[in-house]
């Protein structure tokens, strides 16, 4: 068979939009073709990325969330054994609503009082969300039924959100906090269970039909990146959360509290063989992509701080000094 | 590649036995063909068969078992392994040397002993293809000589070449049960692995779904978050609501196209109707998310009803828009096929049009309309992007319109697409969907089936 | 039965028939009609019917005055006519396509013909049985019931039942299918359906009643149930039957009305039609020259 | 009539009711086909009321000094070594010297995002193009980006205050000093059917989707309407009545009832991984949908075969024909129309599908355009399905205008087929 | 034409048919045969034939011998069983799923219904001609070819074209469509049609034409047309010809066979079974007592 001379990138919806913006400057700025970049989703990607090496099998995987030990394992078994972790900025998860109605201010404890399955009663212990408005939970909150439109249990968005929001809000209450040392299964078990009762709702993976729905209800808040309430500003409003608003410097700067890492991972078996690997991990890895005022922020990428981003493109640099 | 070539060789061979075939077949009679006993342009075809058939055979048999033979052989000489080595391990091994022979030397992997193994591989193939490309002449060619040698006054060119034919034809129609084993076998073993994990009576009969708690592996199936209850129970809900618009609305048209309007009408309604059935999904997701669910929420509200903002309801209505073409066209050929004679025997009564259609053509043409309705029913079942847009994705276990439910195939894509995790019962759960979707819409069509048939019996 | 008739059709004789027909294919039929019936024994009187389909003419005005309670047959090749024309003396062209019927039909004192006349009422009034039985997809009762339901002819299911049952008495299927009114019409024989079909006619209390060749589709002991069901039916209705039997035509009818290509040839006594034709047409026909 | 029977006048004074009922009916009928109209109707301006921009895209005129030192600094004219040279620079060095006050560092940025990323390699062909115009000034018409692009189509509101805008007030006075001058317009967008997919909106094109389309459609064709046509002929014409015809029916029945995304299950299964087929390739995708298509076609020729009237089969065998010969002279003709039909309704399904593709690797970002069913290629409404997915808002209306692309090939293939059919209906 | 046969039937005679008909539903069919051929006369010999359709009997053990190059005729009522003998006679009954027939059919001293006779090339030498003309949606020259081509008769352009001049010239119909012979044979009138088929049927140069019911579809003249080129054929083919028309049986066939309900009831010299019937049936059915 006639060598791949393509480069096969596979992983997160999160993380495609900038992967697709590096692979085409990368196809039109050398003499490599574009790379082929599949939305499959983290964990498809895993699957797909760790199946083993060779011809058939992609050479990156993009990742909204770090590897799980159970994938390297699976990696492993196929023969896939070194494969290099590359960090390339973060995504806010915002919390909006349409500009037709109040912008919210909101913290994550309200977050999990509002959205979580179980939730502590008065004398602290766990009956099932009993909250239909807003203002039940705070009386400075709106005062209308508690709808929000978000990604389904499948997502790897859910998974942060629930992770970096409602755990956030969970720890506030001590006796949970408590739990985490005595029964941390229960202690995750309460933090990261969404309620089921219609208060959520799982919206699918498509978060501009979000932002439209929000549009259509003005009551309705909606959960997605900062990328999409970036470029719908004129008609969406971010919610502030702990007090700070989902800017681009709050997050980058770390302040914003509901963001989380992207990553992509190189498989360094296929690196010299595949033509045009590292040349792409260059582009991705420039300042002119990822940088503070690279292409990718405009896409909605929030870069890393300037040392981070030293240190991966370091760890970048060495692979191709290493074959 | 030389595959290809070879493809041609025999391609080329064949044409030659087909003008080969008929000259001998023609010369065997002197020219007058009036004694054969077929056209000779079937001694022709008759050549050509003997030289491709086996050909065709050979290279399946190639295809087959070439990759195992060189893989054994290549393996045979690599020393890392023994009678112990695991099969992941040996086939790790093995898409590494071929990764080396791709790509050259300059791979990671790259060992001495692999490169050798590499090396080996490339040797083995070429040999095989040389093998192949012999093989491929003398059985085309012997193929020629034999078929040629039959040739004569009496060979029944025709009725051979009409069995090969009819061959051909049966091969065509087993590809659906060919097709049907693969569903199912790539189906079967992961709903396995997850009837392993969760036992198939709580999947079967729980009335819980959320598929979100087991993420966390310590969790799973205890809770019984794995009941598909609420799943078919929603499935069941949206078809029904959307048959509630297609079968009226595509049934009334059918009647009228067929009974009421002139030609014209029918000559153009009927095309612009199957319109409806090629707009892409996601173009109806879109209309049912952002014109019908807030339409219907809006006069909800106005009643003082409680709606989700993603209902069962604008799901199912915007579906039934589009398999309305499913029930018109269908129907509308069958009430078309219904004899006149019926329709002259209630006129003659003095019956009016309608009552003529109500009473005498829909009964008799009813077997037929079933047919189409189930063929709607199953795009219903089938279709996902409508309701990932519209009704959303909680399982919620409930009758009410108004509220969001999800369905079976809604689920399964959001489970193979979403983010999965090895041997998760998550991801798994979506194969086991697959194969009970499976099991009841075949239960359903083989009462259909009888139904019709019985019907069939009974008015015909 | 002439044997000398029977030698092979030669060029000639064709020739000659075709001539026949150019003379007669012009604008009005001039039969030869020996039935002069007085004013109340006439039931049904066509006037100059001319029937076309699109541009086609089928009937070149036919003018035929058929009597109360007889049986009156209407013979002739394929093609010629008969169909049409009983078609139109229940308005059943109607419901092609194309088909406009010109001239008077007066039955009971009404043209039937008019605009006015309401088609669902004068079926009513005037049944038809089929070529081919026709019986709905139903049970047997509901196929007789059909009609009475439709025009609401019983106040309740005692009288509709007894509807159904004099209906199927009458033509003699009764006693033959007592036990399973229920079950599907499409379930008799043939000639069984033929007479379901004369029964659900029956149901409305129909005046007249029009058959388009009835028994063609049926066996011989089925045709002469059906012929003889015919004989009884004679008297309380008047019955038009069309028929490619001579024979049959013979047994059951009092008049007999010869057609050819849209022309009404001869209409007499169905005795002196057989034995004495007068118009050389009908002579050929009935004496197998040709058809 | 004079005299009524009694039972008859019972039945006069029904008849109106009747007649009013008879009326209702058809009111029925009339208003089921006109609904369905009008959601036809509905679905086609919702369709194109948004997307029909899609089809302008904004220029804006710039007079660029092709900068030897920036395109050919060693002056080699080596189209090689040109091929990488900065282009961009001599894009912002023409905006800079037009707004001559912007100086700061932010506001430079967004002076230069004013203009597309694509003007760079429009530079860079019209040099390599012709060499000769390095060192002098050109007028050049480059793409807008697609901000930009949206303001000028009036979907940001300028109106609106500032910080609810997704645009600055110093990008609308800068573009609209452009128009006063008349360096902007809006050109027909030959660029979206002549490209492959961007991330940049600007730049995308339907081109790569509409080529996939196209290859993976010959494929399925080329499959299931000989697969199908040769299955319906056995199983009508030749198959004895027994269970295992019984069991082919049956099963025939139920796959078309089978969800779409099995179907690439299975072809990920069968046709990737055990024969080893190319991934994100029409080969693949096309073999999937056949057998998607597959049980449509079958049961459409099936009733098309059994629609010719049974003479046709006797008079052939009647001078000697074998019945193969029978079906396959005469049959398959005359039933061709009827096939055609169940092939469109086929096709316009698989055209539409989305879902068994996922599976198999044709739901990714494929910039280049496919040239043989082997290359990676997408789909149609794969396209749509990324491009709705995606946060860029001058998205929304390439979305819809690939839905118009899409359905412009569902018709264009609908009318082949009927015209097709028309050409072979014949009537006896 | 005897006047007095033809009161209607009452129930009596109804019940002596059916008598008859019980008698005669018995294990063989003992029919009047009045005809005895020599060897060399004989073209199609027929020994007890008995077909089923399914588990249904049609047809309970027919014997006959047609002679060479002449008309045979068959009659009957409907239903009899005449379709279906025909139908044995060049094996077309193979056709129809769940038909067996059992017994010898002779033709040039081969048993054609043994498994081992080509059914094809049988066909070819035992033409067959449909009630329905049934020519196919191609030209008239290609449906006259269609027959040639198969067989291969002609071995270029020129004897093709002399085959189905040749064909088209016998059955009269070449003056006609001369200068059509590329337009649709489905554009040709009724009689037109059958006369394509049956120049269809002789282009592959037959020994033996069967024809079921060729003229019932057709108009008088049409008829006329046909008889005659029956009457022309006969002598260089053996012809079979099914009709529901005495008359028609009468004008061209030299031999009559009368079916019952799947019995031959009488066979002989058509004259003779015309004029003096032996069977009773016989005799009922000419006199138009039924059928
Ligand atoms: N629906 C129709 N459209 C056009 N022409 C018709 C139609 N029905 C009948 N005809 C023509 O009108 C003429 C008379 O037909 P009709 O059916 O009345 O004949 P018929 O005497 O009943 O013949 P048969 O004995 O075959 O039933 C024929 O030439 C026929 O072709
Ligand atoms: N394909 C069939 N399947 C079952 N029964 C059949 C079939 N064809 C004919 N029959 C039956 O066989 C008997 C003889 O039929 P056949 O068609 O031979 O009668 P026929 O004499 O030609 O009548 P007609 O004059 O109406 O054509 C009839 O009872 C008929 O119902
Ligand atoms: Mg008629
Ligand atoms: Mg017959
Ligand atoms: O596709 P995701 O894994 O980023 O949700």
């Amino acid at each position: 068979a006639e060598a791949r001379d393509q480069i096969r990138i596979v992983g997160s919806s999160t993380v495609y939009p900038f992967a697709t913006a590096v692979a085409e400057t990368f196809g039109k700025t050398t003499n490599f073709k574009t790379p082929i970049i599949e939305s499959t989703g983290s964990g498809g990607g895993f699957k797909l990325f760790c199946a083993g090496v060779g011809e058939e099998h992609a050479d990156i995987t993009n990742a909204s969330r770090a590897v799980k030990k159970s994938e390297i394992e699976r990696c492993a078994e196929n023969g896939v054994k070194e494969i290099t972790e590359v960090k390339v900025g973060y995504d806010g998860i915002v919390m909006a609503n349409s500009k037709s109605g109040k912008r919210m201010e909101i913290t994550r404890k309200q977050i999990f009082l509002a959205l979580a399955k179980d939730v502590p009663n008065a004398e602290g212990k766990l009956v099932a969300n009993p909250y239909q408005k807003w203002s039940d939970i705070d009386p400075s909150l709106p005062d209308f039924k508690i709808e929000v439109l978000g990604p389904p249990p499948t997502s790897g968005t859910r998974d942060a959100f629930a992770e970096l929001a409602l755990e956030g809000g969970c720890k506030q209450f001590p006796d949970i906090k408590a739990l985490k040392k005595s029964d941390k299964k229960k202690y995750k078990a309460v933090c990261h269970s969404v309620r089921e009762d219609g208060a959520y709702i799982d919206a699918g993976e498509n978060d501009n039909l979000i932002i439209q729905k929000l549009n259509a209800n003005p009551d309705a808040f909606g959960v997605f990146g900062f990328s999409f309430l970036d470029q719908n500003s004129d008609t969406v409003q971010g919610s502030l959360i702990d007090g700070k608003e989902p800017l681009f410097e709050a997050i980058a700067d770390g302040s914003y509290p509901v963001s989380r890492p992207l990553f992509f991972y190189v498989k360094n078996a296929h690196i010299g063989s595949v033509p045009g690997i590292l040349e792409y991990l260059a582009e991705f890895t420039n300042d002119k992509a990822w940088g503070d005022e690279g292409y990718l922020t405009d896409k909605g990428l929030i870069p890393m701080p300037t040392e981070e981003r030293a240190k991966y493109k370091a760890a970048v640099q060495a692979l191709g000094a290493g074959s | 590649m030389q595959t290809t070539i070879f493809t041609f060789t025999v391609l080329l061979l064949a044409l030659i036995g087909f003008y080969m075939g008929r000259a001998r077949a023609v010369s065997s009679v002197g020219g007058d063909i009036r004694q054969l006993h077929s056209l000779p342009r079937h001694y022709g075809y008759y050549v050509s068969l003997w030289c491709g058939l086996p050909t065709l055979f050979l290279f399946i048999l190639w295809f087959i078992f070439e990759p195992q033979i060189i893989n054994s052989l290549v393996l045979h000489n690599v020393t890392a392994i023994n009678d112990e080595t695991s099969s992941a391990m040996v086939a790790r091994i093995l898409s590494d040397i071929k990764f080396i022979a791709a790509n050259g030397t300059n791979v990671k992997s790259a060992t001495p002993e692999m490169i050798a193994a590499a090396d080996h591989y490339l040797e083995l193939k070429k040999i095989g293809i040389a093998c192949l490309g012999v093989a491929v002449l003398a059985f085309a060619i012997v193929g020629l000589v034999i078929g040629n040698k039959n040739i004569g006054e009496k060979l029944k060119a025709r009725d051979q070449v009409e069995k090969a034919i009819r061959v051909l034809l049966l091969a065509s129609s087993i590809v659906a049960i060919l097709t049907t084993i693969g569903i199912v076998s790539s189906l079967l073993f992961e709903a396995i692995r997850f009837f392993g994990k969760v036992p198939l009576s709580e999947f079967l009969f729980g009335l819980e779904w959320s598929p979100q708690i087991a993420l966390r592996k310590d969790q799973v199936a205890s809770q019984g978050s794995f009941g598909a209850v609420p799943i078919f129970a929603g499935t069941m809900l949206i078809s029904f609501i959307a048959m509630c618009v297609a079968v009226p609305v595509g049934l009334l048209s059918a009647i009228y196209m067929s009974e009421y309007a002139t030609p014209k009408v029918r000559g153009l309604g009927k095309p612009i109707l199957e319109i409806l059935a090629g707009i892409p999904t996601v173009v109806y997701g879109f209309f049912a998310a952002l014109v019908v669910a807030p339409t219907i929420r809006n006069i909800g509200e106005g009643w003082g009803l409680e709606v989700a903002s993603e209902s069962a309801l604008a799901a199912g209505l915007v579906m039934g828009i589009m398999i309305i073409p499913f029930v018109s066209s269908l129907s509308d050929d069958v009430i078309r096929a219904v004899p006149q004679a019926l329709r002259d025997g209630s006129y003659a009564l003095g019956g009016t049009k309608s009552e003529t259609v109500l009473q005498v053509i829909l009964p008799a043409a009813l077997p037929g309309i079933v047919g189409g309705i189930m063929l709607a029913i199953s795009r219903a079942i089938g279709e996902t992007m409508i309701v990932v847009m519209a009704a959303g994705l909680s399982a919620n276990l409930t009758a009410n319109p108004l509220q969001a439910v999800t369905t079976a195939t809604v689920q399964m894509v959001t489970l193979l697409v979403g983010d999965q995790e090895f041997d998760s019962p998550k991801t798994l759960a979506a194969f086991a969907l697959g194969l009970v979707l499976f099991c009841v819409t075949l239960c359903l069509n083989v009462i259909a089936l009888r139904v019709v048939a019985k019907y069939r019996e009974k008015y015909d | 039965m002439e044997m000398k008739a029977m030698k092979p059709m030669t060029k000639d004789n064709a020739v000659d028939i075709e001539k026949e027909l150019n003379l007669s294919n012009g604008n009005v039929s001039k039969g030869v009609n020996s039935v002069k019936l007085s004013q109340d024994e006439v039931k049904i009187s066509a006037k100059d019917v001319r029937v076309k389909y699109g541009e086609k003419e089928a009937l070149f005005g036919i003018n035929l005055d058929m009597p109360k309670g007889k049986v009156t047959s209407f013979i002739g090749p394929s093609g010629c006519g008969k169909s049409t024309f009983l078609r139109c003396l229940n308005r059943m062209n109607d419901t092609i396509d194309g088909c406009s019927v010109t001239g008077q039909i007066i039955v009971d004192e009404v043209d039937i013909l008019s605009k006015q006349v309401d088609t669902v009422l004068l079926r009513a009034k005037i049944g038809m049985v089929f070529q081919k039985p026709n019986p709905f997809p139903k049970s047997i009762y509901d196929n007789v019931a059909y009609g009475p339901r439709l025009h609401g002819l019983a106040t309740d299911k005692n009288e509709l039942d007894e509807i159904v049952e004099i209906s199927l008495e009458k033509v003699g299927l009764l006693k033959e299918v007592k036990d399973r009114l229920l079950e599907p019409g499409t379930g008799l024989s043939g000639g069984q359906q033929q007479r379901l079909c004369i029964a659900r006619a029956i149901a409305v209390d129909p005046e007249i009643l029009l058959m388009d060749e009835p028994c063609s589709a049926l066996d011989p002991i089925a045709t002469a149930k059906i012929e003889e069901l015919i004989d009884e039916l004679r008297g309380s209705y008047t019955i038009v039957i069309v028929t490619h039997s001579m024979q049959q035509a013979a047994r059951v009818s009092q008049q007999t009305a010869f057609f050819h290509l849209g022309n009404l040839v001869e209409y007499g006594e169905t005795e002196k039609i057989f034995t004495s034709p007068v118009d050389e047409r009908t002579k050929g026909y009935i004496t197998g020259r040709f058809g | 009539m004079t005299e009524l029977k009694e039972s008859m006048q019972k039945a006069h004074a029904r008849l109106k009711k009747r007649r009013a009922a008879e009326k209702r009916f058809k009111m029925f009928g009339v208003g089921a086909l006109a609904f369905a109209f009008l959601c036809v109707l509905m679905l086609f301006t919702s369709i194109i009321s948004n997307g029909y921009t899609g089809f302008k895209q904004s220029y804006i005129q710039l007079d660029v000094v092709m900068d030897e030192t920036v395109v050919d600094p060693d002056g080699s004219r080596d189209p090689a070594k040109m091929m990488f040279s900065n282009y961009n620079a001599l894009v912002k060095t023409a905006l800079k010297t037009k707004f001559p006050d912007v100086t700061n560092r932010r506001d430079k940025r967004k002076l230069y995002g004013l203009i597309s990323s694509s003007a760079g390699y429009d530079l860079r062909d019209m040099v390599l193009d012709d060499p000769s115009i390095i060192g002098t000034t050109q007028t050049v018409w480059v793409m807008a980006s697609d901000e930009v692009d949206m303001l000028i189509k009036g979907v940001f509101d300028r109106t609106q205050p500032e910080s609810t805008r997704p645009i600055t007030n110093d990008e609308i006075a800068w573009v609209e000093t452009l128009e006063k001058e008349n360096r902007v317009e809006k050109r027909f967008n030959t660029n979206f059917f002549t490209a492959g997919d961007s991330r940049e909106p600007e730049q995308a094109g339907i081109q790569g989707a509409l080529v996939g389309s196209a290859l993976t459609m010959l494929v399925t064709l080329a499959l299931s309407f000989p697969l199908g046509v040769m299955a319906a002929i056995y199983l009508e014409e030749f198959a004895p009545k027994n269970k295992f015809t019984y069991l082919v029916e049956v099963n025939i029945n139920n796959l078309a009832a089978v969800p779409s995304i099995v179907f690439g299950l299975l072809g990920l299964a069968i046709f990737l991984n055990l024969f080893g087929m190319p991934r994100s390739a029409p080969v693949a995708g096309g073999m999937v949908l056949a057998l998607m298509t597959l049980p449509t076609i079958i049961i459409a020729a099936r009733a098309a075969l059994k629609s010719i009237p049974p003479s046709i089969m006797e008079a052939a065998i009647g001078v000697g024909a074998s019945k193969m010969q029978a079906v396959f002279h005469h049959q398959l003709p005359l039933a061709l129309p009827g096939i055609l039909t169940g092939t469109i309704i086929g096709m316009a399904q698989a055209l539409g599908e989305t879902a068994p593709l996922l599976m198999i690797g044709m739901v990714a970002f494929i910039a280049d355009v496919p040239s043989t069913p082997f290359d990676p290629a997408t789909v149609l409404p794969v396209q749509v399905y990324l491009w709705a997915d995606s946060p860029e808002r001058a998205f929304v209306e390439k979305t819809s205008a690939a839905i118009m692309v899409l359905l412009g090939f569902l018709i264009t293939m609908n009318a082949l087929a009927v015209l097709l059919r028309k050409k072979l209906e014949r009537r006896w």
